[in-house]
């Protein structure tokens, strides 16, 4: 029924379903916040309604049935941050079936019949590395957090990100986690530079970019070059205030905002245009170059940054607006 | 001697006072209740396109809370239910790769019972409290896990999905066919074979259990054996249904697992619970979420409507009964 | 003991086989995890010898006292007899409700409102589990389970409240003891951890959750009122998780609904460690920051050895199972 | 046979050669915990359609004996072979397929089970089928043969009296036709018509030619059941004794090591008291009580008979406050009561010794001081050490008064025996300001010494002027000991017995609705 739906449906707006796997989470809440503020906006809110659905766990069982529920429930085009990089085949093959065009959108996927809207995790990471590689000093020992093991952007980026390092000569002398949780950064980070005080650099994929510091602070060490980026506020700030005090990093990040560039795409195709079907966007990057101008020193350390995107012109003020769930 | 004249009630009277003894009959009704509700808001479920994506949903976890009401019947809990269905998922999707399905399938169950084993070992023959034990099984299991496969993937086929959870029957969800085999295959082991009822007696005392002169050791690894097999299936239904591996995919059945059983009336200090009441707790619990979305709902209200739905439902019987008494109390 | 008789003489090794039995069977079971994490810390210490100091004693003891401050409600939760696994969610509830009173009702507002949110928490807990009889876990997790829901439902944008510097001050800063740098936090909890040890073990009220969690029905049948001490001891879980909440809000400066996941196995990890029945009746505060102090010097020697953050969940599993299969074996010679 | 008297030195007693029909010979079995000996050179044997007696003080070693025998527990060293077959394996199991089985003294029966499938499912292979229904034909055809037809196979064991489950389990270890059948105080429960049904089955396995192994504390059944018996003392022989050639002070004197006397000491004089009524209750209404008036003066001690299962252990829970009840009138130490709870009940002066002293009675993992403290915990009072240290001479005092052997307050109390285990229960409400004290059978299967030490202070309290409510499953103590008795009959009170009409027939009688000379028929039903 989907695809005469549709077609019924040119005069109205289109049905836009969104599924997000992991409800309560920052990041992701940022960029739904972000993606309802498009579309209020002047120029979508004639065009789209949303149809949001969260689920928990980051489960791609609950992610699939939730895409199906949205199928069932008629949408025009089905958005989603996959859980998993293969579990919501089930779910696309039926979309596809009924032609209701599938993004995943914030994460990579592997499938033909789906257009991917991401940030350029990959690349994120490697990032990261080369700065630090480019930034260590004479001492290469380096310590690794990475993000949570087991899920497909850590364990898809960590062994490239663990090559560059090694072949750029950084001997790797600790390995933790940082749980994408700044609080567990700091932790691990204390426990490694307990054992370890004499690190000549950290790499710590997509978070701890206050964390990493903070640990150095606590156990009385110099500051070292730090890779961090869960984009938080703090983060930024963390870069700007210590500054002085010699802390160098680079904290690679992806725009939360990147679901309302999904969105732009969705209804770009709704309206009959082409788009590319994959489609990549490079990390943000906040170093203590540009940290000043990210610090929103009246906002709380784990605001998330990246609530726009270039082209989109999205407002903090409806951004917050909607993050308190209007 | 005189003939028994005893057993005379028919069959189904029995059934009535065992799924009142198993404490089934409050989560049956909730689930009838539930069912009626989601019908009139969302009359599609009864498409055969939502019916199979609910099943699909549902079957899983309705595996898990079996796995777990084993447990839970000798008495014990399975913190590491997750962690299994985790393990056994992702040496499922691996020997796909490589293996026919049905030996694919042995591998896959074959490492989810290597870890009911141990779990059992530990329980029943070193005597460790079991949720001391498989709390510490969970971190082991979901470690091998990882250290498998790191990430998603594996060599499910569309063929696989098709006969797990695709379109093979007419108007009835495939998965729904192989809960029913696998509910069936439970039962006639708990309630029709001398080892079921044994499993049913160590929860209730297993000193009396071997007082009797039966294996109450035994009856205990059993279970947890028989427990992680019905996990495994459960873990082998979802790769069929997700199409894939995922080393964290069991993560989010270890407490959903644990209130759908407390939904099924089961008791935690174990000798009392219900296949059936369990099966229709997990499809309850399993389905909060899509019944939200049809109703329009915000998806947050479905954490606040699940743990309300356990908690009445468990709860409601008990202020009845208390009220029930009172009321009595006063007449006389 | 000064006198031996003729029997004791010839069987000499014996008798001192037993003396080391009688005086490891009297020490105190919250010794032991004490006494365990000091052969870790040396193990360390012989591994890489930078380890063996005051300043990484007080390190790992820092992180340590933060997951104990988080488990000592769960401590009292096990004792009489239950489990709590709504610490996770009563902590992020505890520090969202208390950054969003700071603003109307400033800090002290906003401690007692966090305060009460956990007691209100307890209190429910406990008079479902008392009162309809349900199981404590399944109770939790359904607590667990709701106020997830309550906390996303209501605490829009709190956790990006800027957190007040006192609070900071109180958990995060570090002073100085005899040249030995140490986090706030570290006193804090360990009056918290005397505070409470005192209550369980010298007060009736602290007594009763043992008899209680030992034995319900001679309790009520001693006249003692069985569901009150039940529902008091959930409160008193909830509280300190509670606070357990805004220590974690001051010292790592942030706060998220899902900040107390980390703390649903974990606590019961360091109970448990700790020296505690899981089937209540038995434990201490003191234990569980044993506990805690193995747990988190077991981190320390998976990171000394670069196991990566995998092996080390194995490693962490493996300890766990070590210890309880240690304890029982104890309980039941 | 002559009786042979142990002398007071522990040397074994040399084991006398077993004949070679013997079907049951133990030879020099020894079982020791750890430091612990249970049983040390125990040597006895069993004819075919022999009964053959153990007893002792608690803790002589009777259920140990027992175990070891139906495989429940390997011995440390020693022999037994039942019909050739030597049986040490420690496995249950092995001792049934041997045709020994076995009721114990703890019930094992499985709680959840129902009545058939405890009785069905131990004579089977794991993995074979079961069904209900067959099983449940068989088990009532089982009962009925057994003359147990009140029972119904489809009940959950946990919904039956603890006589109906003493049933069960016996009939379970009868069932199969054993060669040798063991009954650990298998009559504990049982009130006198259900040991006249023990003793018909036993004569009936008897004249098949089983052999009996009859453990119990009641001495009067020996003489009527026994052929031939061993008495123990501290996990030894203490003497032989067989049928018509002995007295029982003979036996006591050999079980305690001592002279000891089995007489009961009498009732005190009642005190004329100015205060109120201790109790009194006017149509009481409860769960399995059907209506039931009792008046306690202070001082006087109320015995309660009956069989079990006629209201006995309601009642008594129910003036506690641990079950809800209603009456149409409630005074409890000269106060009016609407709804008792048992925090109520102790403030307002009742005690209560329970039935089963290991769930109901004590923290096991808790020390003795403390579970003596346990009724007396305040909130905001000291606890622990400091407490006990305050408490230090009501401890010491009850410790010695009732003679409680133990290391000390800090000991727990699970390492007790159980006659002590009992008299911790009954001493947390010595010297307390009680008015009332509620004991459900305290002297059930504890023995003799421990039985004096008790009535002593049961009369002890009756003289210091609290009322005591007294139900015993011995007839005897019920009218030697108390001033007056009330006897149970489906949850009513049958009769109420005093002065001349206070005989054990007369509470027998009452106690299996056969009406004695005063009462009319109206009464009873
Ligand atoms: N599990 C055990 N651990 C240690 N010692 C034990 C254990 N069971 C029994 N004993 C020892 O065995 C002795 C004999 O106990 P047993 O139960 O056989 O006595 P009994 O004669 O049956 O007493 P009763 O008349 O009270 O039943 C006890 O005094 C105790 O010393
Ligand atoms: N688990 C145990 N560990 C150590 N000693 C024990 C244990 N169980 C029993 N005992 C010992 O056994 C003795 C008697 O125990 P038991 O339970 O047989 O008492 P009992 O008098 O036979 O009680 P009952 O008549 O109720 O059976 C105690 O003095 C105690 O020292
Ligand atoms: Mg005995
Ligand atoms: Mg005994």
């Amino acid at each position: 029924p989907g695809a005469a739906t549709a077609a019924a449906k040119t005069d109205k707006k289109f049905v836009i379903g969104f599924e997000q796997p992991l409800g309560g989470q920052a990041w992701r809440e940022t960029g739904l916040a972000a993606l309802q503020a498009l579309a209020h906006s002047p120029a979508y809110k004639d065009k789209v309604t949303l149809k949001i659905v969260r689920t928990n766990d980051n489960d791609a069982a609950q992610q699939n049935a939730a895409m199906q529920n949205l199928i069932a429930s008629g949408v025009d085009a089905i958005l989603f941050d996959p859980a998993s990089s293969s579990g919501a085949n089930a779910a696309i093959t039926q979309a596809t079936a009924q032609k209701i065009p599938v993004i995943a959108n914030g994460g990579p996927y592997d499938s033909k019949d789906v257009y991917v809207v991401s940030t350029d995790w990959g690349n994120a990471g490697t990032i990261g590395a080369k700065w630090l590689l480019a930034n260590l000093g004479t001492n290469k020992k380096v310590a690794v957090l990475e993000g949570l093991a087991g899920v497909p952007l850590n364990d898809g980026t960590m062994p490239g990100v663990l090559k560059i390092l090694k072949d750029g000569g950084a001997e790797i002398v600790a390995q933790g986690t940082n749980g994408w949780n700044e609080a567990t950064a700091q932790q691990n980070m204390a426990t490694i530079l307990r054992s370890n005080p004499d690190v000549g650099g950290v790499y710590s994929f997509l978070t701890g970019g206050q964390g990493v510091p903070e640990a150095f602070k606590a156990a009385g060490l110099k500051f070292v070059p730090t890779v961090g980026g869960s984009g938080y506020n703090g983060e930024a700030c963390e870069l700007s205030n210590n500054a002085a005090a010699g802390l160098k990093g680079d904290m690679v990040f992806g725009q939360p905002a990147i679901y309302a560039k999904g969105l732009e795409q969705a209804v770009k195709l709704l309206e009959g245009k082409k788009i590319a079907k994959t489609q990549l966007f490079p990390p943000l990057e906040i170093t203590a170059a540009n940290a000043k101008t990210y610090c929103l020193p009246d906002q709380a350390a784990n605001f998330q940054l990246g609530y726009d995107f270039p082209g989109l012109d999205i407002k903090v003020a409806d951004v917050v607006t909607y993050y308190q769930g209007k | 001697m005189t003939l028994p004249t005893a057993p005379s009630r028919a069959w189904n009277a029995h059934g009535v006072t065992r799924l009142r003894r198993e404490g089934a009959v409050a989560p049956v009704a909730a689930f009838l209740v539930f069912f009626i509700v989601y019908v009139i808001i969302n009359p599609g479920l009864l498409t055969r396109f939502q019916l199979q994506s609910a099943a699909n949903l549902v079957v899983p976890l309705a595996l898990a809370a079996l796995g777990q009401l084993i447990i839970v019947l000798v008495g014990g809990i399975d913190i590491s239910i997750g962690a299994i269905m985790s393990l056994s998922n992702v040496v499922f999707a691996l020997s796909m790769e490589h293996l026919p399905v049905p030996l694919a399938m042995l591998a896959g169950i074959g490492a989810g019972l290597a870890c009911g084993l141990f779990n059992g070992f530990l329980v029943a023959y070193l005597r460790l409290p079991a949720i001391a034990v498989t709390l510490a099984s969970a971190f082991i299991i979901g470690s091998i896990t990882r250290e498998i496969m790191d990430r998603p993937g594996g060599g499910i086929t569309p063929a696989f999905y098709l006969a797990t959870s695709g379109e093979l029957l007419p108007y009835l969800p495939i998965s729904i066919f192989w809960l029913a085999i696998v509910g069936v295959a439970l039962w006639l082991v708990l309630q029709r074979s001398a080892l079921g009822r044994h499993i049913y007696g160590v929860g209730s005392s297993a000193d009396s259990v071997r007082a009797a002169g039966l294996n109450a050791r035994g009856a205990q690894l059993a279970a947890f054996a028989l427990s992680s097999v019905i996990v495994s299936f459960g873990a082998i239904m979802l790769a069929g249904s997700t199409i894939t591996g995922d080393p964290r995919s069991g993560d989010s059945y270890l407490l959903s697992s644990i209130a759908a059983v407390a939904l099924a009336g089961a008791a935690f200090t174990g000798g009392r619970g219900s296949i059936l009441g369990t099966i229709l707790a997990a499809c309850t619990l399993g389905l909060v979420g899509s019944l939200l979305f049809f109703a329009g709902v915000n998806s947050y209200w479905q954490y606040v409507i699940s743990a309300l739905i356990v908690i009445s439902v468990v709860g409601v019987p008990v202020i009845w009964r208390t009220t029930y008494l009172a009321i009595r109390r006063v007449r006389s | 003991m000064t006198t031996t008789t003729a029997i004791q003489t010839v069987d000499d090794t014996r008798t001192r086989v037993t003396n080391l039995a009688r005086i490891v069977s009297r020490m105190p079971r919250s010794a032991w995890p004490l006494l365990v994490f000091v052969a870790l810390f040396l193990i360390g210490g012989l591994i890489r010898p930078g380890l063996l100091s005051i300043d990484s004693l007080i390190g790992t003891a820092t992180f340590a006292m933060i997951l104990a401050i988080a488990s000592f409600g769960q401590t009292a939760a096990v004792i009489q007899g239950g489990v709590d696994l709504s610490v996770p969610n009563t902590i992020a509830f505890s520090a969202l409700t208390f950054l969003t009173l700071i603003g109307p009702l400033g800090p002290l507002g906003g401690l007692i409102g966090a305060l009460l949110g956990g007691l209100a928490i307890g209190l429910m807990n406990g008079v479902i589990v008392a009162k309809l009889g349900l199981t404590p876990i399944v109770t939790t997790i359904a607590m667990n389970g709701l106020l997830f829901g309550v906390l996303l439902l209501t605490f829009k944008n709190s956790e990006l409240t800027v957190i007040p510097h006192l609070l900071t001050q109180l958990t995060a800063t570090k002073f100085s003891l005899f040249g030995v740098k140490i986090a706030a936090v570290l006193p804090l909890g360990l009056l918290l951890m005397i505070v409470l040890q005192l209550i369980l073990s010298y007060t009736g009220w602290g007594r009763s959750l043992f008899l209680v969690g030992s034995a319900p029905e001679a309790a009520k049948l001693a006249g003692q009122p069985v569901d009150r001490i039940r529902i008091a001891g959930y409160a008193l879980s909830s509280v300190i998780a509670a606070i357990a909440g805004i220590v974690l809000v001051g010292f790592y400066a942030q706060a998220s609904a899902t900040m107390g996941a980390d703390y649903l196995l974990g606590s019961v990890a360091a109970v448990l460690v700790g020296g505690a029945s899981i089937a209540g009746g038995r434990g201490s505060m003191v234990g569980t920051f044993g506990g805690a102090l193995v747990l988190g010097q077991v981190a320390t020697l998976v990171a000394v050895a670069n196991l990566g953050s995998n092996i080390q969940q194995l490693i962490y599993g493996a300890i766990v199972l070590v210890v309880i299969a240690l304890y029982s074996r104890r309980a039941r010679d | 046979m002559t009786v042979l008297t142990a002398d007071g030195v522990a040397t074994p007693v040399a084991a006398p050669p077993a004949p070679s029909n013997a079907l049951l010979v133990v030879q020099n079995l020894t079982k020791h915990y750890g430091p612990v000996v249970a049983v040390q050179d125990v040597s006895f044997y069993c004819l075919p359609g022999e009964v053959h007696a153990l007893i002792g003080e608690n803790g002589a070693g009777k259920s140990t004996i027992a175990k070891m025998l139906a495989g429940a527990v390997v011995p440390t060293s020693g022999s037994v072979t039942a019909g050739g077959i030597a049986l040490v394996s420690g496995r249950i199991k092995d001792a049934r397929l041997a045709g020994v089985s076995c009721a114990f003294q703890e019930l094992a029966l499985v709680p959840d089970w129902t009545v058939a499938e405890n009785l069905a499912l131990p004579d089977g292979a794991a993995l074979r089928g079961f069904s209900q229904r067959k099983s449940i034909h068989a088990a009532t055809a089982l009962l009925a043969g057994l003359e147990l037809d009140h029972i119904d196979a489809r009940a959950l064991v946990s919904s039956l009296s603890l006589a109906d489950r003493q049933f069960v389990e016996i009939a379970r270890a009868i069932t199969g036709a054993p060669k040798a059948l063991i009954l650990d105080e298998a009559s504990s429960a049982l009130g006198p018509p259900g040991v006249e049904w023990l003793f018909r089955r036993i004569r009936e396995l008897t004249a098949l030619g089983t052999s009996v192994i009859y453990v119990s504390h009641r001495l009067s059944e020996l003489a009527v059941i026994a052929d031939r018996g061993t008495v123990l003392r501290d996990g030894r022989v203490a003497g032989e004794f067989s049928r018509g050639n002995w007295s029982e002070d003979q036996l006591i004197s050999m079980m305690a090591g001592r002279e000891a006397s089995k007489a009961f000491p009498s009732s005190p004089p009642l005190p004329v008291s100015s205060k109120p009524d201790v109790l009194r209750i006017e149509n009481l209404v409860a769960e399995g009580l059907n209506g039931i008036s009792i008046l306690i003066k202070p001082g006087e001690i109320l015995g309660v008979g009956g069989l079990q299962g006629h209201g006995q252990r309601e009642l008594l829970r129910a003036l506690f406050g641990a079950t809800p009840a209603s009456a149409s009138k409630w005074m409890l130490g000269g106060r009016p009561v609407r709804r008792l709870t048992p925090v109520k009940a102790v403030r307002l002066g009742a005690g209560y010794v329970p039935e089963d002293r290991k769930v109901e009675g004590l923290a096991l993992e808790l020390g003795v001081g403390e579970n003596l403290l346990a009724p007396w915990l305040k909130p905001f009072q000291r606890g622990g050490r400091p407490r006990l240290a305050s408490e230090k001479t009501w401890i010491s005092g009850v410790i010695a008064s009732l003679s409680i052997r133990t290391r000390g307050p800090l000991e727990n109390a699970g390492a007790l025996s159980g006659g002590n285990q009992q008299k911790i229960v009954f001493g947390r409400w010595t010297d307390r300001s009680r008015t009332l004290i509620l004991l459900h059978d305290p002297t059930r299967g504890i023995d003799v010494r421990a039985k004096q030490e008790l009535y002593k202070a049961i009369i002890e309290l009756s003289r210091q002027g609290v009322g005591v409510l007294w139900f015993s499953t011995e007839v005897e103590e019920l009218v030697n000991i108390c001033h007056r008795v009330v006897v149970l009959y489906e949850g009513k009170i049958a009769d109420e017995l005093e002065g001349d009409r206070l005989t054990a027939e007369a509470v027998v009688g009452a106690a299996v609705g056969v009406a004695s000379p005063g009462v009319s028929q109206r009464e009873i039903s």
